[in-house]
Protein backbone atom coordinates (compact mmCIF):
# COMPACT_ATOMS: atom_id res chain seq x y z
CA UNK A 1 0.00 0.00 0.00
CA UNK A 2 2.33 2.69 -1.28
CA UNK A 3 2.81 5.21 -3.41
CA UNK A 4 5.51 7.70 -4.79
CA UNK A 5 5.24 10.32 -7.26
CA UNK A 6 7.99 12.24 -9.09
CA UNK A 7 8.40 15.05 -11.52
CA UNK A 8 11.37 15.23 -12.89
CA UNK A 9 13.11 18.08 -15.40
CA UNK A 10 13.48 16.34 -18.87
CA UNK A 11 12.71 13.16 -20.68
CA UNK A 12 12.18 10.08 -18.48
CA UNK A 13 14.51 7.61 -18.35
CA UNK A 14 13.65 4.58 -20.10
CA UNK A 15 14.04 2.40 -16.91
CA UNK A 16 10.49 2.91 -14.44
CA UNK A 17 11.41 4.02 -11.03
CA UNK A 18 10.73 0.81 -9.09
CA UNK A 19 8.85 0.91 -6.19
CA UNK A 20 7.86 -2.19 -5.22
CA UNK A 21 6.41 -3.02 -1.75
CA UNK A 22 9.56 -4.66 0.30
CA UNK A 23 6.98 -6.05 2.88
CA UNK A 24 6.72 -10.35 1.57
CA UNK A 25 3.73 -10.40 2.53
CA UNK A 26 2.41 -8.03 0.26
CA UNK A 27 4.59 -8.43 -2.57
CA UNK A 28 3.28 -12.21 -2.94
CA UNK A 29 -0.14 -10.41 -4.17
CA UNK A 30 0.75 -8.72 -6.96
CA UNK A 31 -0.31 -10.53 -9.45
CA UNK A 32 -0.82 -7.82 -12.04
CA UNK A 33 1.52 -5.07 -13.11
CA UNK A 34 0.17 -2.13 -15.30
CA UNK A 35 2.45 0.29 -16.74
CA UNK A 36 1.57 2.71 -19.08
CA UNK A 37 4.02 5.39 -20.90
CA UNK A 38 3.03 8.54 -22.70
CA UNK A 39 5.39 9.29 -25.38
CA UNK A 40 5.64 12.81 -27.06
CA UNK A 41 4.19 12.46 -30.47
CA UNK A 42 6.30 13.94 -33.60
CA UNK A 43 3.20 15.89 -34.58
CA UNK A 44 0.17 18.05 -32.68
CA UNK A 45 -2.96 19.44 -34.91
CA UNK A 46 -0.76 18.04 -38.57
CA UNK A 47 2.49 19.66 -37.38
CA UNK A 48 5.50 18.81 -37.04
CA UNK A 49 6.65 19.27 -33.75
CA UNK A 50 10.53 19.15 -32.05
CA UNK A 51 9.55 18.86 -28.28
CA UNK A 52 6.86 19.63 -26.05
CA UNK A 53 7.41 21.66 -23.13
CA UNK A 54 5.82 20.90 -19.70
CA UNK A 55 5.40 23.47 -16.98
CA UNK A 56 3.98 22.23 -13.28
CA UNK A 57 3.11 24.58 -10.78
CA UNK A 58 4.89 23.44 -7.83
CA UNK A 59 4.25 22.35 -5.18
CA UNK A 60 0.99 22.16 -6.25
CA UNK A 61 1.56 19.25 -9.14
CA UNK A 62 3.08 17.10 -6.85
CA UNK A 63 0.55 17.11 -4.02
CA UNK A 64 -2.49 16.90 -6.50
CA UNK A 65 -0.35 13.86 -7.86
CA UNK A 66 0.19 12.31 -4.85
CA UNK A 67 -3.53 12.90 -3.04
CA UNK A 68 -4.91 11.31 -6.26
CA UNK A 69 -2.67 8.49 -6.48
CA UNK A 70 -3.49 7.37 -2.62
CA UNK A 71 -7.35 7.95 -3.43
CA UNK A 72 -7.08 5.31 -6.64
CA UNK A 73 -5.02 3.04 -4.40
CA UNK A 74 -7.34 3.19 -1.91
CA UNK A 75 -10.75 3.14 -4.08
CA UNK A 76 -9.19 0.17 -6.62
CA UNK A 77 -7.64 -1.54 -3.25
CA UNK A 78 -4.67 -1.17 -5.18
CA UNK A 79 -1.19 -2.67 -4.00
CA UNK A 80 1.00 -0.24 -5.12
CA UNK A 81 1.06 3.15 -7.48
CA UNK A 82 4.27 4.74 -9.04
CA UNK A 83 4.15 8.11 -10.87
CA UNK A 84 6.71 9.53 -12.85
CA UNK A 85 5.87 12.98 -14.90
CA UNK A 86 8.22 15.55 -16.96
CA UNK A 87 8.83 19.12 -16.39
CA UNK A 88 10.79 21.24 -18.91
CA UNK A 89 11.33 19.73 -22.73
CA UNK A 90 10.65 16.46 -24.11
CA UNK A 91 11.56 15.79 -27.30
CA UNK A 92 9.55 13.73 -30.03
CA UNK A 93 9.70 10.07 -29.33
CA UNK A 94 10.65 11.06 -25.61
CA UNK A 95 8.60 9.85 -22.12
CA UNK A 96 7.33 12.40 -20.65
CA UNK A 97 4.77 10.36 -18.37
CA UNK A 98 4.60 6.79 -16.74
CA UNK A 99 1.93 5.04 -14.61
CA UNK A 100 2.70 1.84 -13.12
CA UNK A 101 -0.13 0.16 -10.73
CA UNK A 102 0.86 -3.20 -8.77
CA UNK A 103 -2.40 -5.19 -8.05
CA UNK A 104 -3.70 -8.24 -6.95
CA UNK A 105 -5.90 -8.25 -10.37
CA UNK A 106 -5.88 -6.95 -13.51
CA UNK A 107 -9.27 -5.59 -13.76
CA UNK A 108 -8.88 -2.89 -10.69
CA UNK A 109 -5.61 -2.11 -12.21
CA UNK A 110 -6.98 -1.08 -15.86
CA UNK A 111 -10.01 0.59 -14.01
CA UNK A 112 -7.33 2.68 -11.64
CA UNK A 113 -5.57 3.25 -14.64
CA UNK A 114 -7.76 5.27 -16.33
CA UNK A 115 -9.48 6.82 -13.71
CA UNK A 116 -6.20 7.82 -12.71
CA UNK A 117 -5.59 9.49 -16.15
CA UNK A 118 -8.69 11.10 -16.63
CA UNK A 119 -8.45 12.91 -13.09
CA UNK A 120 -4.69 13.73 -13.81
CA UNK A 121 -5.57 15.75 -17.29
CA UNK A 122 -8.48 17.40 -15.20
CA UNK A 123 -6.86 18.15 -11.55
CA UNK A 124 -3.61 18.29 -11.97
CA UNK A 125 -1.68 21.74 -12.37
CA UNK A 126 0.50 20.61 -15.48
CA UNK A 127 0.49 22.12 -18.52
CA UNK A 128 2.07 21.33 -21.98
CA UNK A 129 2.88 23.76 -24.98
CA UNK A 130 4.48 22.27 -28.27
CA UNK A 131 7.79 23.67 -29.95
CA UNK A 132 7.57 23.73 -33.57
CA UNK A 133 10.12 22.79 -35.64
CA UNK B 1 -6.60 44.74 -1.18
CA UNK B 2 -4.17 43.60 -4.79
CA UNK B 3 -4.15 40.09 -5.78
CA UNK B 4 -2.13 38.42 -7.78
CA UNK B 5 -3.68 35.79 -9.38
CA UNK B 6 -1.27 33.45 -11.13
CA UNK B 7 -2.02 32.19 -15.00
CA UNK B 8 -0.46 29.36 -16.94
CA UNK B 9 -0.41 27.56 -20.21
CA UNK B 10 -1.88 28.60 -23.43
CA UNK B 11 -4.17 31.11 -21.43
CA UNK B 12 -1.13 33.16 -19.99
CA UNK B 13 0.41 32.59 -24.22
CA UNK B 14 -2.91 34.30 -24.98
CA UNK B 15 -2.51 37.34 -22.75
CA UNK B 16 1.19 37.21 -22.56
CA UNK B 17 1.60 37.95 -19.00
CA UNK B 18 2.07 35.50 -16.30
CA UNK B 19 -0.50 36.78 -13.75
CA UNK B 20 -3.60 39.21 -13.51
CA UNK B 21 -4.00 41.57 -11.09
CA UNK B 22 -6.93 42.66 -10.14
CA UNK B 23 -8.16 44.61 -6.69
CA UNK B 24 -10.87 43.24 -4.16
CA UNK B 25 -12.07 44.23 -0.49
CA UNK B 26 -10.38 43.06 2.29
CA UNK B 27 -13.33 40.43 3.45
CA UNK B 28 -12.99 38.58 -0.08
CA UNK B 29 -13.79 35.14 -1.07
CA UNK B 30 -12.81 32.62 -3.93
CA UNK B 31 -15.99 33.87 -5.44
CA UNK B 32 -15.06 37.87 -5.34
CA UNK B 33 -11.89 36.95 -6.96
CA UNK B 34 -13.78 35.22 -9.88
CA UNK B 35 -16.25 38.27 -10.30
CA UNK B 36 -12.99 40.53 -10.60
CA UNK B 37 -11.32 38.54 -13.04
CA UNK B 38 -14.75 38.70 -15.28
CA UNK B 39 -14.60 42.30 -14.71
CA UNK B 40 -11.64 42.90 -16.13
CA UNK B 41 -11.58 40.46 -19.14
CA UNK B 42 -15.30 41.20 -20.16
CA UNK B 43 -15.16 39.50 -23.37
CA UNK B 44 -14.14 36.33 -21.39
CA UNK B 45 -16.31 36.65 -18.62
CA UNK B 46 -17.81 33.53 -18.54
CA UNK B 47 -14.81 31.76 -18.37
CA UNK B 48 -13.65 33.79 -15.70
CA UNK B 49 -16.89 33.60 -13.53
CA UNK B 50 -16.37 29.80 -13.52
CA UNK B 51 -12.42 28.99 -13.50
CA UNK B 52 -11.39 26.75 -11.01
CA UNK B 53 -8.82 28.92 -8.48
CA UNK B 54 -6.30 27.15 -6.21
CA UNK B 55 -5.66 29.17 -2.69
CA UNK B 56 -2.23 28.76 -1.14
CA UNK B 57 -1.47 25.50 -3.68
CA UNK B 58 -4.85 23.77 -3.26
CA UNK B 59 -7.96 23.97 -4.60
CA UNK B 60 -10.45 25.99 -2.73
CA UNK B 61 -14.26 26.26 -2.66
CA UNK B 62 -15.96 29.81 -3.71
CA UNK B 63 -17.00 30.88 -0.28
CA UNK B 64 -13.48 30.36 0.92
CA UNK B 65 -11.54 33.38 2.26
CA UNK B 66 -8.91 35.26 0.54
CA UNK B 67 -6.08 37.01 2.46
CA UNK B 68 -3.88 39.82 0.84
CA UNK B 69 -0.50 37.65 1.43
CA UNK B 70 -2.15 34.16 -0.35
CA UNK B 71 -1.03 32.96 -3.26
CA UNK B 72 -3.72 32.71 -6.16
CA UNK B 73 -3.53 30.45 -8.97
CA UNK B 74 -5.93 30.04 -11.89
CA UNK B 75 -5.96 26.10 -12.74
CA UNK B 76 -7.90 25.75 -16.24
CA UNK B 77 -6.85 24.21 -19.46
CA UNK B 78 -4.24 21.67 -17.72
CA UNK B 79 -3.18 18.14 -19.21
CA UNK B 80 -0.06 16.41 -18.10
CA UNK B 81 0.69 13.36 -19.62
CA UNK C 1 1.31 -2.28 -37.42
CA UNK C 2 2.54 -5.58 -36.31
CA UNK C 3 1.86 -8.36 -34.03
CA UNK C 4 4.42 -10.46 -31.93
CA UNK C 5 3.29 -14.11 -30.32
CA UNK C 6 5.70 -15.97 -28.37
CA UNK C 7 5.06 -19.00 -26.27
CA UNK C 8 8.02 -20.02 -24.26
CA UNK C 9 9.44 -22.53 -21.67
CA UNK C 10 9.13 -21.31 -17.71
CA UNK C 11 9.00 -17.82 -16.70
CA UNK C 12 8.99 -14.76 -18.61
CA UNK C 13 12.75 -12.85 -18.73
CA UNK C 14 12.19 -9.06 -16.67
CA UNK C 15 13.23 -7.20 -20.21
CA UNK C 16 10.13 -7.17 -22.65
CA UNK C 17 10.26 -8.51 -26.04
CA UNK C 18 11.36 -5.28 -27.69
CA UNK C 19 8.89 -5.07 -31.19
CA UNK C 20 8.82 -1.56 -31.96
CA UNK C 21 7.87 -1.15 -35.64
CA UNK C 22 11.00 0.38 -37.85
CA UNK C 23 9.40 2.37 -40.25
CA UNK C 24 9.64 5.96 -38.98
CA UNK C 25 6.68 7.51 -39.75
CA UNK C 26 4.63 4.42 -38.35
CA UNK C 27 7.04 5.22 -35.08
CA UNK C 28 6.54 8.71 -34.70
CA UNK C 29 2.57 8.43 -34.07
CA UNK C 30 3.41 5.88 -31.45
CA UNK C 31 2.26 8.53 -28.28
CA UNK C 32 1.23 5.35 -26.13
CA UNK C 33 2.61 2.62 -24.68
CA UNK C 34 0.88 -0.29 -22.60
CA UNK C 35 2.55 -3.03 -21.00
CA UNK C 36 0.74 -5.50 -18.42
CA UNK C 37 2.63 -8.43 -16.75
CA UNK C 38 0.61 -11.24 -15.00
CA UNK C 39 2.54 -12.46 -12.29
CA UNK C 40 2.10 -15.76 -9.69
CA UNK C 41 0.57 -15.06 -6.61
CA UNK C 42 1.74 -16.75 -3.74
CA UNK C 43 -1.67 -18.38 -2.98
CA UNK C 44 -4.27 -19.63 -5.09
CA UNK C 45 -7.90 -20.08 -2.83
CA UNK C 46 -6.16 -19.16 -0.03
CA UNK C 47 -3.68 -22.02 -0.07
CA UNK C 48 0.02 -21.52 -0.84
CA UNK C 49 1.67 -22.56 -3.57
CA UNK C 50 5.04 -23.05 -5.23
CA UNK C 51 4.29 -22.57 -9.10
CA UNK C 52 1.83 -22.92 -11.48
CA UNK C 53 2.16 -24.78 -14.04
CA UNK C 54 0.84 -23.97 -17.67
CA UNK C 55 -0.01 -26.26 -20.44
CA UNK C 56 -0.38 -24.72 -24.26
CA UNK C 57 -2.14 -26.88 -26.37
CA UNK C 58 0.26 -25.79 -30.23
CA UNK C 59 0.34 -24.67 -32.22
CA UNK C 60 -3.25 -23.80 -31.69
CA UNK C 61 -2.25 -21.64 -28.79
CA UNK C 62 0.29 -19.90 -30.64
CA UNK C 63 -2.12 -19.24 -33.76
CA UNK C 64 -5.05 -18.48 -31.74
CA UNK C 65 -3.32 -15.90 -29.61
CA UNK C 66 -1.98 -14.36 -33.16
CA UNK C 67 -5.46 -13.93 -34.49
CA UNK C 68 -6.68 -12.78 -31.51
CA UNK C 69 -3.95 -9.89 -31.77
CA UNK C 70 -4.32 -9.24 -35.33
CA UNK C 71 -7.92 -9.12 -34.73
CA UNK C 72 -7.79 -6.44 -31.91
CA UNK C 73 -5.34 -4.18 -33.86
CA UNK C 74 -7.74 -3.67 -36.32
CA UNK C 75 -10.48 -3.27 -34.39
CA UNK C 76 -8.40 -0.70 -32.13
CA UNK C 77 -6.46 1.13 -34.83
CA UNK C 78 -2.96 0.00 -32.68
CA UNK C 79 0.31 0.39 -33.83
CA UNK C 80 1.60 -3.00 -32.51
CA UNK C 81 1.32 -6.09 -30.18
CA UNK C 82 3.30 -8.21 -28.69
CA UNK C 83 2.10 -11.08 -26.80
CA UNK C 84 4.79 -13.48 -24.34
CA UNK C 85 3.39 -16.39 -22.61
CA UNK C 86 5.14 -19.11 -20.46
CA UNK C 87 4.33 -22.84 -20.99
CA UNK C 88 5.76 -25.07 -18.41
CA UNK C 89 6.53 -24.06 -14.88
CA UNK C 90 6.63 -20.67 -13.54
CA UNK C 91 7.41 -19.88 -9.72
CA UNK C 92 5.47 -17.80 -7.30
CA UNK C 93 6.81 -13.84 -7.73
CA UNK C 94 7.70 -14.91 -11.32
CA UNK C 95 5.87 -13.58 -14.62
CA UNK C 96 3.97 -16.02 -16.91
CA UNK C 97 2.49 -13.49 -19.46
CA UNK C 98 3.12 -9.97 -20.96
CA UNK C 99 1.04 -8.01 -23.27
CA UNK C 100 2.72 -4.91 -24.77
CA UNK C 101 0.47 -2.27 -26.93
CA UNK C 102 1.75 1.04 -28.73
CA UNK C 103 -0.71 3.13 -30.01
CA UNK C 104 -1.20 6.87 -30.81
CA UNK C 105 -3.28 7.29 -27.57
CA UNK C 106 -4.57 6.12 -24.36
CA UNK C 107 -7.72 5.13 -24.98
CA UNK C 108 -7.61 2.50 -27.42
CA UNK C 109 -4.80 1.16 -26.00
CA UNK C 110 -6.41 0.27 -22.59
CA UNK C 111 -9.91 -0.90 -24.14
CA UNK C 112 -7.86 -3.20 -26.30
CA UNK C 113 -5.82 -4.68 -23.32
CA UNK C 114 -9.29 -5.32 -21.83
CA UNK C 115 -10.66 -6.94 -24.59
CA UNK C 116 -7.45 -9.48 -25.38
CA UNK C 117 -6.78 -10.67 -22.14
CA UNK C 118 -11.01 -11.55 -21.44
CA UNK C 119 -10.69 -13.12 -25.19
CA UNK C 120 -7.59 -14.65 -24.34
CA UNK C 121 -9.36 -16.21 -21.58
CA UNK C 122 -12.18 -17.38 -23.28
CA UNK C 123 -10.28 -18.81 -26.44
CA UNK C 124 -6.78 -19.57 -26.08
CA UNK C 125 -6.16 -22.97 -25.20
CA UNK C 126 -3.48 -22.44 -22.30
CA UNK C 127 -4.33 -24.02 -18.98
CA UNK C 128 -2.85 -23.33 -15.84
CA UNK C 129 -2.80 -25.68 -12.70
CA UNK C 130 -1.50 -24.97 -9.26
CA UNK C 131 1.59 -27.04 -7.76
CA UNK C 132 1.08 -26.83 -3.92
CA UNK C 133 3.81 -26.50 -1.34
CA UNK D 1 -14.51 -44.80 -36.95
CA UNK D 2 -13.02 -44.09 -33.95
CA UNK D 3 -12.09 -40.36 -32.93
CA UNK D 4 -9.88 -39.87 -29.68
CA UNK D 5 -10.63 -36.31 -28.76
CA UNK D 6 -8.04 -34.53 -26.76
CA UNK D 7 -8.63 -33.13 -23.42
CA UNK D 8 -6.74 -31.16 -20.89
CA UNK D 9 -6.26 -28.85 -17.73
CA UNK D 10 -8.70 -29.26 -15.22
CA UNK D 11 -11.02 -31.71 -16.90
CA UNK D 12 -7.81 -34.07 -17.23
CA UNK D 13 -7.15 -34.10 -14.20
CA UNK D 14 -10.57 -34.85 -13.13
CA UNK D 15 -11.06 -38.10 -15.48
CA UNK D 16 -7.43 -38.36 -14.85
CA UNK D 17 -6.83 -39.13 -18.70
CA UNK D 18 -4.99 -37.26 -21.93
CA UNK D 19 -8.61 -38.19 -24.39
CA UNK D 20 -11.44 -39.46 -25.00
CA UNK D 21 -12.20 -41.90 -27.09
CA UNK D 22 -15.46 -42.75 -28.91
CA UNK D 23 -16.65 -44.26 -31.96
CA UNK D 24 -19.15 -41.78 -34.40
CA UNK D 25 -20.93 -42.89 -38.12
CA UNK D 26 -18.01 -42.12 -41.56
CA UNK D 27 -20.55 -39.03 -41.46
CA UNK D 28 -20.08 -37.72 -38.80
CA UNK D 29 -19.78 -34.06 -38.24
CA UNK D 30 -18.30 -32.52 -34.83
CA UNK D 31 -21.75 -32.03 -32.87
CA UNK D 32 -22.34 -35.94 -33.62
CA UNK D 33 -18.46 -35.87 -31.53
CA UNK D 34 -20.26 -33.91 -28.93
CA UNK D 35 -23.80 -36.30 -28.60
CA UNK D 36 -21.25 -39.09 -28.40
CA UNK D 37 -19.01 -37.77 -25.76
CA UNK D 38 -22.16 -37.26 -23.93
CA UNK D 39 -23.40 -40.64 -24.08
CA UNK D 40 -20.12 -41.81 -23.12
CA UNK D 41 -20.06 -39.29 -19.84
CA UNK D 42 -23.99 -38.92 -19.05
CA UNK D 43 -23.35 -37.30 -15.85
CA UNK D 44 -21.89 -34.26 -17.40
CA UNK D 45 -23.99 -34.49 -20.76
CA UNK D 46 -24.93 -31.32 -20.49
CA UNK D 47 -21.45 -29.94 -20.38
CA UNK D 48 -19.87 -32.17 -23.11
CA UNK D 49 -23.05 -31.84 -25.34
CA UNK D 50 -22.43 -27.90 -25.66
CA UNK D 51 -18.52 -27.95 -25.56
CA UNK D 52 -16.28 -26.43 -27.58
CA UNK D 53 -14.45 -28.41 -29.81
CA UNK D 54 -11.77 -27.73 -32.20
CA UNK D 55 -10.97 -30.06 -35.24
CA UNK D 56 -6.97 -29.44 -36.61
CA UNK D 57 -6.37 -26.54 -34.27
CA UNK D 58 -9.17 -24.59 -35.21
CA UNK D 59 -12.19 -24.27 -33.58
CA UNK D 60 -15.19 -25.92 -35.68
CA UNK D 61 -18.72 -25.26 -36.06
CA UNK D 62 -21.28 -28.07 -35.14
CA UNK D 63 -21.79 -28.80 -38.84
CA UNK D 64 -18.82 -29.62 -39.92
CA UNK D 65 -17.46 -32.72 -41.09
CA UNK D 66 -15.06 -34.89 -38.77
CA UNK D 67 -12.38 -37.21 -40.84
CA UNK D 68 -10.65 -40.88 -39.53
CA UNK D 69 -7.34 -38.76 -39.06
CA UNK D 70 -8.22 -35.39 -38.02
CA UNK D 71 -6.98 -34.19 -34.36
CA UNK D 72 -9.90 -33.40 -32.65
CA UNK D 73 -9.82 -31.89 -28.98
CA UNK D 74 -11.76 -30.09 -26.08
CA UNK D 75 -11.21 -26.70 -25.78
CA UNK D 76 -12.82 -25.38 -22.31
CA UNK D 77 -11.78 -24.66 -18.96
CA UNK D 78 -8.85 -22.55 -20.76
CA UNK D 79 -7.54 -19.60 -18.21
CA UNK D 80 -4.13 -18.26 -19.53
CA UNK D 81 -2.40 -15.18 -18.43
Amino acid sequence: MSVLVRISQGALLSDRLRHIPSVAPVLQQVGATLVFEGIVRATELGRAIRALSYEAYEPMASNTLTELARDILCKHALIAITVEHSRGEVAAGERSFRLAIESAHRKEALAAMDEFIDRMKRDVPIWKSAIYI
Amino acid sequence: MTIRVLIFGSLARELSCKDIVIEVSESATVSDVNHALAAKHPLNAAFFQSARLAVNHAFAAPNSPVQHDDEVALIEFVGGG
